[in-house]
């Protein structure tokens, strides 16, 4: 990792370089990650909390389309879609938002690879920024990432003062997207940045995900999911806002008599009939069955599967919880 | 509060009701709701201006079935509401989805709720409900606390927005509502909170036929958007609690409240206010007017 | 683009009504290269498209030894069954798969198998079945329990009188009590109670079976009275599912997938299993 | 799109008891009236659930009709009353989410009315022409979709299309 050091001003320069382009650019906005249409809307601001949905749908869109097809009269023909990612830049991510693509690339690409995920996912650069502000919500301490981490960066800026940045250069792929403007850029020392850091208060560490995780395994049943239960609403607000939630319903919808298309949509596992069988069973038929699901999805079957926390503690889901329950309390509960 | 507490204790203690829905506090500016069986956990109960729930969504036949008939003696189910929430509870009594004696209605005199969670209560925080709030004394009740209160007067911005649509062309109106819905990620968070949204299977759930579709794009959320409002139209009782769940801001209670001003112009009827009249899309009237019909 | 979601197109050769609720399509691929690549082994599931519908998922019921046609049943219960079962002779449905695990045939050979279904359960036991029968040598001897509510729910007639008719095979047909026929010549009573009085030895011995829930709950400590080990009763799960791929994130049991680490699983595995199915 | 050669397409949910029947007569009495509706049999104005008038806007009519029984005519008793007092809000919401007020009209027409059914057929007729298609609502479904290309059912073109 190399560090180097450029001017606010000649990052600007670059962001409208990247816009002249037609590359989509993206900046955290009040309520969600805004496209950049003009290089003022770029604010830098640690201090700003997480939009209040993270940039998950560029590379997983709410609706996509699989295929289309057109019936005849006995006959069908299949239109295939070619997903071509198209150049987009994340100036500004919340470290917690920053790691998210990482995350559900586990999932999109085990065994069977989601090129509708991989195709936009690789196109993404990430240039995270150091975050210095948290609320009652926050806990990526917890599941091991930091308000200075650079876990999915491609690139990360610590601001120096005013109008420099220090940028680190996390990835090759940062890298290599650093290098038309070598130029602009300085050579940094890591210890001044260091120095940054080290001053960044940091969340208070809630619980032990390894201790919650060794809790979800002996606790299935237990008195704690029905009190959740009985007061979420399974609106699933929580599935929708969060930066790595996956799960996804596919459905078939005609737009003409004979032509139609498969289209992928953002499900939610608070749904009471998302696991609902056709003949009426349904195996997390009560809320806290489902409640139960989503907390042992996120702490302990991922972590199964593939060694990963499905989770990057932003704290969305509580804040936006229209029945104000704080994941991060009952997770911190999930002890004997 | 200390009252709220003592009575709530009391009525589980005496077995009068089988749980109290009321509101706990979690931290400074939040509140959260609770359904408290037994008679310690009182203590944590309270009320103030930061209870900004509507608890009614909470009394669903299913769960009444569940809490007050586990004996032989049906018991009832306590609710601390606010008097706007006492709205929606008498048009769920009106609709038979509950019954007025398997309830124990808790009110209190109201002061104005904070319109989110995390925000201090202040004139400009105040709920765009309570603003034009005509009910600040309950309509039914059980048990009323508190002393009359006085609401902070303040602007209301959304009735100027329905007056700013209002003077819109139809093009504009089109406009400007598909660039709202066009936000709408289909997670039904409104329908959730809604406490007359109380199908078992909404419509958007059934898909033999599919009639809305689940995608969210322009065409399935337009479809999701009118549907949702018409079936609350004259039915809402503008507690607002879908425009606060919706995790896109998207200005639902415009249209809900729009329609609630038709309602008392054409018919000059509210929601949920008296458990005497039948509601307005329930019943008809053979003098209603005919003027839309060719 | 390699579209994992894409089925292939597959025409409908023949309907095969079963019963009044369940038809058998026989399937061939519109592509004749994709029908010989097409392998799969018995137990292994696929998704069925009805385009304009939806998807839904079956299992193959025809054995990977037949390779003429790709047969699949289903009951009419949902969306896509309905939708499928407007379907004729000559339509074009859309098949994605295999997926899913298999039964180990390879390692059960040289032992005895006992199947049990009951229901709609046979159609994976008829592909289990079939390709047992078709390497009949290697396998000692099968012993098949077949059950279903009434006698107009049986399905796979012709199939099920091959197998009575072979010599080297035991078929045991039964219906409920009350739901046979003035004229039915098979047994009657529930498919656990049948299995008792058959009683067969359990030494080197696999059970695979397959049926509704409440048919498996009693039928396991029959299983194990006799002396069967829970690591040779071989059962499927199903759950819903819309991917089938391992993605959609709804079919899972505890961290189990039953789409990519089932539909078999054997009985010890179950047991380890929360209860969420 | 040429405005002149343009016709509209309009849905319209009649009734079976009155407006239906009206249509016939109208038919028998050989009434000439313009032939962009397509009636929709239901059995009453009183069932016809919003999201069937959604649905036909989505699969592109320009106007929608519904039509019954006149008052105190309904085959069912009250059908129409209710029905009328759900169209008035229905109507009021769509016009405030900005969908033309003529898009959706309502009538009473009896089974002896075959005039009448003939003169609104033609003045909803009339009304949408001059309001022109209904681009706005025809946009939104232009969203996710393709154009096929043309194929041959009997040829072998799909299958190469795939390979």
């Amino acid at each position: 990792m190399t560090e180097k050091i450029i001017l606010k001003d000649d990052f600007l320069k670059i962001c409208s370089d990247l816009l002249s382009k037609g590359d989509t650019l993206l900046a955290p906005g009040q309520a969600e990650y805004i496209r950049i249409k003009d290089i003022s809307e770029i604010i830098l601001n640690t201090s700003a909390l997480p939009p209040k949905t993270s940039f998950k749908s560029y590379a997983f869109p709410r609706s996509e389309p699989l295929l289309y097809y057109k019936r005849g009269k006995n006959d069908v023909q299949i239109i295939d879609i070619n997903v071509e990612g198209k150049n987009i830049v994340v100036i500004g991510a919340k470290p917690c938002d920053a790691e998210s693509l990482s995350i559900m690339n586990h999932l999109f690409t085990w065994d069977y690879e989601d090129e509708f995920f991989t195709a936009r996912a690789k196109h993404f650069i990430v240039i995270g920024l150091m975050c210095s502000n948290f609320d009652e919500y926050c806990f990526c301490t917890s599941v091991g990432t930091s308000p200075v981490s650079e876990k999915g960066s491609d690139l990360f800026l610590i601001p120096l003062d005013e109008n420099t940045f220090a940028i680190r250069i996390v990835t090759e792929k940062g890298n290599e997207f650093l290098k038309p403007y070598t130029e602009f850029l300085k050579d940094g020392n890591e210890q001044n940045s260091a120095m940054i850091t080290k001053k960044v208060k940091f969340p208070e560490i809630a619980f032990d995900k390894d201790e919650v995780y060794e809790w979800l395994g002996n606790n299935f049943e237990s008195p704690k999911w029905e009190n959740i239960g009985n007061v979420c609403l399974s609106c699933a607000q929580c599935a929708f806002a969060c930066p790595v939630c996956h799960c996804f319903d596919i459905v078939d919808e005609d737009y003409s008599y004979s032509e139609g298309r498969r289209m992928k949509n953002w499900d939610g596992c608070q749904f009471g009939h998302f696991t609902l069988h056709a003949s009426g069973h349904n195996p997390r038929d009560l809320q806290s069955k489902r409640y139960r699901q989503r907390i042992n999805h996120k702490f302990r079957y991922y972590v199964d599967r593939f060694g990963k926390i499905l989770c990057t503690g932003c704290g969305r889901c509580s804040r936006g919880c229209p029945v104000s329950i704080n994941i991060k309390e009952i997770v911190s509960n999930c002890k004997d | 509060m200390e009252v709220l507490r003592k009575y709530a204790s009391e009525l589980l203690e005496k077995k009068a009701v089988a749980a109290v829905i009321g509101y706990v506090r979690v931290s400074d500016k939040r509140t959260r709701p609770a359904i408290i069986t037994n008679p310690e956990d009182t203590s944590s109960l309270v009320f103030d201006n930061y209870c900004l729930n509507n608890l009614s969504v909470y009394l669903t036949k299913a769960r009444i079935k569940a809490l007050c008939r586990t004996s032989d003696k049906p018991m009832k189910l306590a609710i601390t509401a606010k008097p706007c929430d006492v709205h929606s509870i008498v048009a769920l009594i009106q609709e038979n989805q509950i019954h007025r004696d398997d309830i124990h209605i808790i009110s209190f005199n109201c002061g104005g709720v904070v319109k989110d969670f995390g925000l201090e209560f202040s004139k400009e925080t105040l709920a765009s409900k309570c603003i034009h709030c005509e009910s600040q004394k309950p309509v039914y009740f059980d048990k009323l606390f508190g002393e009359e209160k006085k609401i902070p007067a303040a602007e209301d911005k959304q009735l100027q927005k329905i007056n700013e649509i209002d003077s819109m062309s139809t093009e504009e109106r089109f406009e400007f509502f598909k660039k709202e819905f066009d936000k709408c990620i289909k997670c039904y968070a409104c329908r959730a909170v809604c406490p007359l949204c109380y199908c078992q299977r909404c419509i958007t759930d059934k898909t033999i036929p599919c009639w809305i579709e689940s995608s969210s794009h322009q065409r399935g959320n337009f479809s999701w958007n009118i549907v949702r409002a018409f079936h609350l139209s004259a039915r809402c009782t503008g507690c607002g609690e879908c425009e606060r769940a919706c995790p896109m801001d998207i200005p639902l209670g415009l249209i809900n409240r729009t329609m609630a001003i038709e309602a008392k112009k054409s018919f000059s009827f509210v929601s949920g206010r008296s458990l005497e009249i039948p509601t307005l899309v329930g019943s008809f009237d053979v003098k209603d007017s005919d003027e839309l019909f060719m | 683009m390699n579209n994992i979601y894409k089925p292939h197109l597959a025409v409908i050769k023949e309907v095969i009504e079963e019963s009044f609720d369940t038809k058998t399509f026989r399937l061939k691929f519109k592509d004749d290269k994709t029908h010989n690549l097409f392998t799969f082994k018995p137990g292994q599931f696929a998704e069925y498209s009805a385009f304009g519908d939806g998807e839904s998922t079956f299992c193959i019921s025809s054995s990977p030894t037949r390779k003429d046609f790709i047969e699949c049943s289903f009951k009419v219960y949902g969306k896509v069954t309905q939708s499928l079962n407007r379907l004729n002779k000559g339509d074009t449905i859309g098949i994605r798969g295999p997926y899913g695990n298999s039964f180990p045939l390879d390692d059960l050979k040289g032992k005895n198998i006992l199947f049990i279904a009951g229901g709609i359960g046979i159609a994976p036991v008829r592909c289990t079945i079939e390709y047992v029968l078709d390497n009949r040598d290697q396998y000692k001897n099968i012993i098949i329990i077949y059950g279903a509510r009434s006698t107009g729910d049986l399905i796979y007639k012709d199939e099920v009188k091959e197998w009575i008719d072979r010599k080297d095979v035991k078929t045991i047909i039964t219906v409920d009590p009350g739901g046979e026929s003035p004229s039915w010549k098979g047994e009657v009573g529930f498919v656990p109670t049948v299995l008792e009085k058959t009683a067969p030895a359990s030494e080197n011995t696999a059970a695979i079976l397959c049926g509704p829930p409440v048919m498996i709950k009693f039928t396991i400590p029959v299983l194990t009275g006799l002396g069967f080990k829970d690591d040779d009763i071989y059962t499927t799960l199903e759950n819903r599912m819309k991917c089938g791929l391992g993605k959609c994130g709804r079919c899972n049991i505890g961290n189990v997938y039953v789409c990519k680490d089932g539909p078999v699983f054997t009985y010890a595995q179950i047991k380890c299993l929360p209860q969420e199915y | 799109m040429d405005k002149e050669k343009w016709e509209p397409k309009i849905a319209a949910f009649v009734c079976n008891w009155c407006t239906y029947t009206g249509a016939d007569l109208a038919g028998t009495s050989r009434i000439k009236y313009p032939s962009n509706t397509k009636l929709i049999r239901v059995m009453c104005s009183g069932s016809v659930d919003p999201v069937f008038i959604l649905k036909a806007f989505e699969r592109g009519a320009d106007g929608v009709l519904v039509s019954g029984c006149h008052p105190n005519d309904c085959h069912y008793n009250a059908g129409n009353f209710h029905a009328r007092r759900r169209w008035d809000f229905f109507h009021k919401l769509l016009d405030f989410i900005g969908i033309e007020k003529e898009r959706l009209q309502f009538s009473w027409i009896s089974a002896s009315e075959g005039k009448k059914f003939a003169d609104v057929i033609s003045k909803i007729t009339k009304d949408i022409k001059s309001l022109g298609p209904f681009k706005a609502y025809k946009q939104m479904n232009s969203e996710f979709t393709v154009n096929f290309p043309e194929y041959n059912e009997s040829s072998n073109s799909i299958n190469k299309e795939l390979q």
